[in-house]
């Protein structure tokens, strides 16, 4: 890193001479990355850096990523992959396949996090001028993070070529860091705080934080005046943020309960079973997502879309076959449905541990589902606002399903009266079958969404079992819009509760809440009212 | 007598068997050497005592879901309540014999660093104190929650799961290590009750004695109750609720008193439990565990009381077994035994047993009983 | 048949069978194991019960222990706690086995320890755990506080300067006791009060946001903030999914974690945890001999190329390996023999030393500390130059500090208070 | 307070409302039983009938208006039980009978006496008890089923148990919903003397479809319609009425 300033001046001289000749350079240097302990490699990664040599970059990347192997034979350092228990070896720079190699035989250069941050602010140097505009902005990211104040020059130059915006926002943000830190005047400190202070949000004030620990008074003074005023800006978002992320946690129940609203509210299964339709939600994502890796990886951003439909089938499959094996015999006796759905959810669970195994199965994001979007004070991950806008949308297609379908018009007349819609030539025993494939099939698909957030386990459904009953029965059985309230109202109370009260605490909280609540009203909140209800 | 009014041939023929095991088991362990061929080892022993506590708690449960509809899907909560009430009175016997040899502070207290006894463990020490809290507890909880939900007419599936919502939030709390309960871990090493050593085969044998008078007497009690006027009340609002009603029952009180008499035989139920197993913890609140529960009574035949007591030790007989033969797929005979049980004996294994009397004593004789099951 | 006569008729059967079962004689050494294959311990015990079922046909392949075949008898305690003691006294009194391999949380721990000091059987306990423990028939080989968080807590304050602390554990004995530990003992280093925070949450806890965002908010007060995660598994797969999608980064804000190994992390997709931190005694990347032979014994066994090995299965196996010396050098399975040869007994580890069976059963171990790769994997970034002894009796908590455990002759003690001199408590 | 009004009749409605998500069940509807009388109800499906039973025994809150008991009890405030208590009894349109228990049982449940759960729980069945079912037995032509359990009976017979266990009670006023619904014209009008005979000794009312059986009961016959009094007198006189005749044929 010392060598930062000679290196952005050769850089520029060097941008174009990306040839063969520099990469054998390199070699030398390259080969010093296996020096055996992290110093060395830290040492080695600065005198790469140092030459300035784009073709570096990429060597430093795969440092990064861990794909760096010292060959046992000859010591020198290869590109690696593995393949089972084997690793495929290649030229650092061409990519030339050498050879495979037992994992025995080469091994890999170790990164720690401070290599790591080292290794960073490298390719940030080495990429700050890249003509790629997303290479940039990590690459600014990089050096607002390394605060190096050798790297100030290079990051002027950058700020008077750089023409996008956003970057240049980030650019100007991590020279303020620099300044604020290691500025040679309090003015230019001063006014480097004051930008950063602009910024309004954590990040900004954990930087301030670091310059008033250690800085003459008025630096100290102006950087904690700074952090007063981002704090009191951040307190009034504080609250918007938990029900934000109470929202997100009603919307998770939501998913887990909106099926139960219907096998347990619509039908009166009291579905024990309803949980482990989550999880095989959940495994058909994990299978999905397994053939997707192994034939098709670039399908890998659609692998969720694509288990949606699918999760939905193999749930609604078993949900039907479950009706038509087993509840269809117990009509009418609500309590011994919990009994049988209890015994197949134990046998579910087995079935799923026999195939897949007891252990944590991997179902992994899409790049659109990662991130964050920052909102004024709020910070918004991106999976959850997916889950929230998801749980939503289904929801409301489940609504308008029920309302304008000719199959929803027959699922309320079997509901409704039974013996009247046998009559008018429905097909009360199919509808019965559909309408808890329905239920069960929507499990799975809320199963799609909660692999994004929890276990893909055996024991998945049972985590949401029990609250998603709590939902139902708060929103009041039999009612749709009841689930949506009941889930959110949940969702939002523990959320509010968490931060004063502990996680145990609030929840213990929210279910005494549903046991006064339910003294109160009875039937829940949407509570059906009038005659019907004790005929 | 009161209670043997209503005890019937069927009845005291449970009672002769139970007490028949109660005085062989006690002797084929102390008494037979070990080699020989019906030896109980202090294993079978403690694993007979544990079925018993659980047929008693079967047995609560039935006398509320079979005779009053009232199905529970929190009695696990009064079993591990009572359970930690004798807990408590075995984590005091320990004295200063724990590892860090504190006079006053279990082991656990002492290692999270508290400093004194927290009030509400005052008292355990003594025994009539512990068992007097051994029913109090479980009771008093049942009937603050029946206060409520009953003169609310909370019922069905809605009290099913606000009865699970009760068990969970006393799960969870439990497992707070701040509760004073021993977290996560529980109550356990215990040593001794009364003076007599726990581990010794003799305390055995009389605690599986206890669990089999408990069991005993629980029974005459339910079958007293049942059998009474107040157990025929019971029956009505099961069968018709608000008709109750209009006779003039006041059905919530019927109810609290029965819920509340159920809970406490179920505290006495965890009492025995736990020498017996030598360790109670939260997860005995796991709401698992009480739909468990239930599904032994349905087994065994729910309103009979005799068959919740066989469909508790026949369940847990079977786990037993499959836990050791097919630990691998045992879930599986479980599972398919409950699907199996409410499809094609939906009266329990007492009412097949009923059925084949009656096809056996009356080969054509029409049914003159109602439909099999009451309206829920 | 009356409903009485299938009642007496059940409880008859019970009482013949058990009673056949221990008539049978013994041509062979049974090995009992302890782990739970269904409910929400077996997703990790599971895998005990295989690798143990692996080292077992591998001993018996080289001809067994004392010229006998070694049977496994596996049983299933359900992650059900009152079971295990239940099971422990089948597999001692009725299947009379001559060592039992198990147990997974501390509760399960304690719930047999009494039944087997009662029927003087032989527990070998593969998973780190909080201490303040030491039992004449328990063995044990994972990791003891001062194996695992001490020194984790060392190479953050160390390497990566950490000022600021956030503990945070699921709500029972094993983090409550690691953190009272790391709390005094970062105390001792000079750490403020306000820049130590220590949470609990439930088991199972699912929903992270709260948490992860007052850790981002923690951790932005310019000192550099760390995070000693003793949170339980199942938990752990959320947690980590928060912290990625809320971008808490292994740079920013590393995560150091006691109770997430291998098999944890094949749950996740690691690409956004890469670089924060886990400490063992053991990696599946250690770059040894021995643990590549131990690899591709167990992946051939398993049958599955993804199958990963993990810290308590090492443990597994130095446990076993010591068991099967410890009888050899005895010369007989008799529990007394084996506590006292015991005593001494170095097998080889995976990570290309020897472990010894220490006076108080506990064993001596290196400390690795890794970091999560993007392949599921841990890049050991740390080593302890020498072997840790553990240490059953924390120097850090109150009570423990005067007590030491060692069970050889004279002493045979468990806690031995070297302030009064006396073996206190139960001295069992 | 501006009731409660002094009144002889024993059971006094006065402008009672029942609404049910907006649709009004009872609209302000008013009207007396006099203690030992034989009233009969009638009007079309959807008039109040059951409404206004539901509320005089307390399973149904009214919105508004005034329901004495005696002259002095205000019913609106009692729960069920209680109003039992106060000796209001109810048969209700479908019968309801305790189907599990023996017809002896169900008379049993029914006997006035102690409601409470402590007296249920030890009380022994007396002579007087036993004696006083046997009678109702008698009364109801049961009693060579009396161990049989009611769910076994015929439709027929269990309306009967029910009356049965009406005169079990004992109550002052009894309210009997549809008595002859199902029942073939003999046992109709067995029915019809059964209660004739009940009201010499209690004030009776009667709510029904079966003209014919109200002929038989000839008693004052009040209509309801749309939740209030249409008319109110003899079943001649209402009969003649333009719009009672209105409401039951003019749609």
């Amino acid at each position: 890193m010392r060598l930062f300033c000679a290196c952005a001046v050769l850089l520029l001289s060097l941008t174009a001479l990306g040839n063969a000749r520099a990469d054998e350079d390199l070699r030398p240097l390259v080969d010093a990355l296996g020096g055996g302990n992290f110093r060395e490699t830290a040492g080695a990664v600065a005198d790469l850096a140092a030459t300035g040599n784009p073709a570096a970059a990429p060597v430093l990347e795969l440092l990064r990523a861990g794909d760096l192997y010292t060959r046992r034979s000859d010591g020198v350092v290869v590109r690696g992959a593995r393949a089972g228990r084997d690793i495929a070896l290649s030229d650092v720079f061409t990519g030339e396949e050498l050879e495979t190699v037992g994992r025995r035989e080469a091994r890999q250069i170790r990164v720690n996090n401070s290599l790591r941050r080292d290794i960073d602010a490298a390719l940030g140097q080495l990429t700050l001028l890249s003509p790629d505009p997303r290479v940039r902005a990590g690459a600014a990211q990089a050096m607002f993070n390394a605060r190096d104040s050798a790297a100030l020059p290079l990051l002027e130059e950058a700020i008077a070529r750089e023409e996008e915006p956003e970057i240049m926002e980030r650019l100007i943000l991590a020279r303020a860091a620099i300044q604020a830190l290691h500025g040679e005047s309090d003015s230019v400190r001063l006014e480097a705080i004051d930008e950063i202070a602009q910024r309004g949000d954590r990040e900004a004030s954990a930087l301030l934080a670091t310059v008033a620990r250690d800085a003459p008074p008025a630096v100290t003074e102006a950087a904690e005046a700074g952090i007063a005023a981002i704090e009191r800006r951040l307190a009034l978002w504080n609250m918007a943020q938990n029900v934000v992320f109470g929202l997100s946690l009603g919307s998770v129940l939501l998913l887990a309960a909106i099926g139960l609203a219907i096998t347990f509210g619509v039908m009166g299964v009291i579905n024990m079973a309803h949980g482990e339709m989550v999880m095989l939600g959940a495994y058909t994502t994990f299978v999905v997502q397994e053939i997707i890796r192994t034939s098709a990886p670039w399908l890998f951003d659609w692998s969720l879309l694509i288990a949606l439909p699918l999760a939905f089938l193999v749930a609604g499959a078993v949900g039907v076959a479950i009706e038509r094996g087993v509840i269809r015999f117990l009509y009418g006796r609500p309590l011994e449905t919990l009994l049988a759905t209890w015994g197949l959810s134990l046998i579910l669970q087995q079935a799923v541990r026999t195939i897949f195994g007891p252990t944590n199965r991997q179902v992994g994001t899409p790049d659109w589902m990662t991130g964050s979007i920052e909102l004024g004070g709020l910070s918004l991950a991106m999976n959850r606002v997916v889950i929230i806008l998801f749980a939503l949308a289904v929801f409301a297609a489940l609504i308008v399903f029920l309302r304008r379908s000719r199959f929803g018009l027959h699922m309320r007349a079997v509901t409704q009266n039974r013996a009247m819609a046998s009559s008018m030539g429905i097909r009360t025993n199919w509808v019965d079958a559909l309408t808890f494939g329905l239920g069960s099939g929507i499990a799975g698909i809320a199963g799609v969404a909660l692999s994004q957030i929890d276990n893909v386990s055996p024991n998945l459904g049972q985590a949401y079992i029990i609250d998603s009953f709590m939902v139902v029965v708060f929103g009041g059985v039999g009612n749709l819009w009841g689930t949506l309230v009941g889930a959110m109202t949940l969702g939002v109370a523990n959320k509010l509760m968490e931060p004063w009260a502990g996680a145990v605490l609030a929840k213990i909280f929210v279910l005494v809440f549903i046991i006064l609540f339910i003294q109160k009203r009875p039937r829940g909140l949407f509570a059906l009212k009038g005659r019907a209800v004790d005929a | 007598m009161w209670l043997t009014r209503h005890i019937g041939p069927a009845g005291w023929t449970f009672l002769f068997v139970l007490a028949v095991v109660a005085t062989a088991v006690p002797y084929a362990n102390q008494l037979l050497p070990p080699d020989h061929p019906w030896h109980a080892s202090s294993y079978v022993v403690g694993l007979l005592g544990k079925y018993l506590t659980f047929a008693l708690l079967a047995l609560s449960v039935d006398l509320i879901w079979g005779y009053c509809g009232i199905l529970s899907l929190g009695h696990g909560a009064f079993f591990a309540l009572g359970g930690y009430a004798m807990g408590m009175y075995l984590m005091r016997q320990i004295g200063d014999r724990g590892v860090y040899a504190d006079p006053l502070l279990p082991d656990f207290m002492v290692f999270l660093n508290w400093q004194e006894l927290p009030w509400y463990w005052y008292g355990f020490d003594s025994f009539l104190f512990a068992m007097l809290m051994v029913m109090l507890v479980p009771g008093l909880l049942a009937f603050l929650f029946g206060w409520f939900a009953f003169r609310s007419r909370v019922t069905g599936v809605y009290l099913s799961i606000i009865t699970q919502a009760m068990t969970y939030a006393l799960m969870l709390a439990f497992f707070r290590n701040d509760m004073g309960f021993g977290g996560n871990n529980g109550l356990t090493d215990f040593k001794d009750i009364l003076g007599f050593d726990l581990q010794s085969d003799a305390t055995r044998c009389a605690l599986f004695v206890a669990s089999a008078a408990a069991l005993g007497l629980g029974f005459m009690l339910a079958r007293a109750v049942t059998g009474s006027t107040f157990g025929k009340v019971l029956v009505a609002i099961r069968d018709a609720e608000s008709r109750t009603r209009f006779l003039g029952y006041r059905v919530d009180h019927y109810k609290l008193a029965a819920f509340t008499l159920s809970a406490m035989m179920a505290g006495v139920a965890g009492a025995l439990y736990v020498p017996q197993v030598g360790i109670i913890n939260p997860g005995e609140f796991a709401p698992a565990n009480s739909i468990e529960i239930v599904v032994w009574v349905a087994v065994g035949g729910r309103g009979t009381l005799i068959g919740a007591a066989l469909g508790a030790v026949v369940v847990n007989y079977a786990k037993t077994v499959f836990t050791g033969t097919f630990p691998e797929y045992w879930l599986f005979f479980l599972g398919g035994l409950f699907v199996f049980v409410t499809l094609f004996m939906p009266r329990g294994i007492l009412g097949v047993a009923d059925d084949l009397r009656r096809r056996f004593r009356r080969p054509s004789a029409p049914s003159a009983r109602p439909a099999d099951q009451p309206a829920e | 048949m009356n409903r009485p006569a299938i009642l007496a008729a059940a409880t008859g059967l019970l009482m013949a069978s058990t009673a056949l079962h221990s008539a049978y004689a013994q041509e062979t050494i049974k090995v009992g194991i302890l782990h739970s294959l269904s409910g929400t311990m077996a997703i990790s015990e599971t895998t005990l019960k295989d690798v143990m079922l692996m080292l077992i046909e591998q001993q018996n392949e080289e001809g067994g222990v004392l010229g006998m075949q070694l049977e496994p008898v596996v049983v299933d305690p359900a992650s059900d706690w009152p079971l295990f003691a239940e099971k422990a006294r089948e597999l001692i009194e009725v299947e009379g086995v001559a060592a039992t391999f198990g147990t997974w949380t501390s509760v399960s721990r304690k719930s047999v320890l009494p039944v087997f000091e009662e029927l003087n059987g032989l527990l070998f306990y593969p998973v780190q755990y909080e201490g303040e423990e030491s039992s004449r028939n328990v063995f044990y080989t994972g990791a003891a506080p001062n194996q695992q968080a001490i020194p984790a807590v060392d190479y953050l304050m160390e390497v990566e300067g950490v000022e600021r602390w956030v503990l945070e554990g699921t709500d029972y004995v094993y983090p409550r006791t690691t953190n009272k530990i790391l709390e005094a003992y970062l105390k001792s280093h000079g750490v403020a009060d306000e820049d130590i925070s220590i949470n609990y949450t439930p088991f199972g806890h699912a929903d992270w946001q709260t948490r992860v965002s007052f850790i981002k908010d923690f951790g932005a007060e310019g000192k550099k903030t760390a995070v000693v995660s003793t949170i339980n598994g199942d938990a752990n797969v959320p947690f980590y999914k928060e912290l990625a999608a809320q971008g808490v980064a292994a740079s920013d804000i590393p995560v150091v974690a006691f109770s997430v190994g291998e098999e944890e992390l094949a749950g996740l997709d690691t690409a956004p945890l890469v670089g924060h931190l886990a400490a063992w005694n053991y990696f599946m990347s250690v770059d040894t001999d021995a643990n590549y032979d131990f690899i591709d014994t167990w992946l051939e066994f398993i049958g599955d190329e993804e199958r990963v090995t993990n810290d308590p299965m090492e443990a597994h196996y130095i446990g076993f390996n010591m068991w099967v010396k410890a009888v050899e050098k005895a010369g007989t399975t008799d529990p007394d023999a084996v506590i006292d040869a015991i005593i001494g007994v170095s097998v080889p580890n995976l990570s290309g030393g020897y472990s010894a069976m220490m006076p108080n059963h506990h064993i001596t171990k290196p400390v690795l500390i890794g970091e999560i790769q993007d392949d599921g994997q841990f890049a050991i970034v740390y080593e302890t130059p020498g072997l840790v002894v553990g240490d059953a009796w924390s120097d850090y908590l109150e009570g423990s500090k005067d007590l030491i455990a060692d069970w050889r002759a004279p002493m045979s003690c468990g806690n031995f208070n070297v302030a009064t001199g006396t073996c206190g408590g139960s001295g069992s | 307070m501006a009731y409660p009004p002094t009144t002889d009749a024993i059971l006094y409605l006065d402008g009672v409302s029942v609404s049910f998500d907006g649709f009004k069940a009872l609209n302000a509807l008013s009207f007396l039983i006099d203690p030992g009388e034989l009233r009969a109800i009638i009007g079309p499906n959807g008039a109040g009938k059951t409404t206004m039973m539901d509320v005089v025994t307390g399973k149904t809150r009214p919105d508004g208006g005034t329901v004495l008991f005696e002259g002095k009890v205000d019913l609106t405030r009692q729960d069920e039980a209680a109003i039992a208590g106060l000796g209001i009894g109810r048969k209700f349109q479908k019968p309801t009978v305790f189907e599990h228990h023996s017809v002896f049982d169900n008379l049993l449940l029914a006997l006035k006496g102690n409601r409470s759960p402590y007296r249920t729980l030890f009380a022994r069945l007396g002579r007087d008890d036993r004696g006083r079912i046997d009678e109702i037995l008698g009364i109801i032509r049961l009693g060579h089923v009396r161990e049989e359990p009611a769910g076994a009976l015929s439709h027929g017979q269990k309306q009967w148990l029910e009356i049965g266990m009406l005169l079990a009670q004992d109550p002052k006023l009894l309210l009997v919903d549809e008595p002859a619904a199902g029942m073939t014209d003999a046992e109709t009008a067995e029915t019809a003397t059964l209660l004739k005979e009940i009201a010499q000794s209690h004030s009776v009312v009667v709510v029904e479809h079966d003209m014919a059986f109200v002929r038989e009961l000839g008693c004052r016959v009040t209509v309801l319609h749309e939740g209030s009094v249409l008319a109110e007198g003899s079943l001649d006189q209402v009969s003649a009425d333009h719009r009672v005749i209105e409401v039951y044929l003019g749609r």
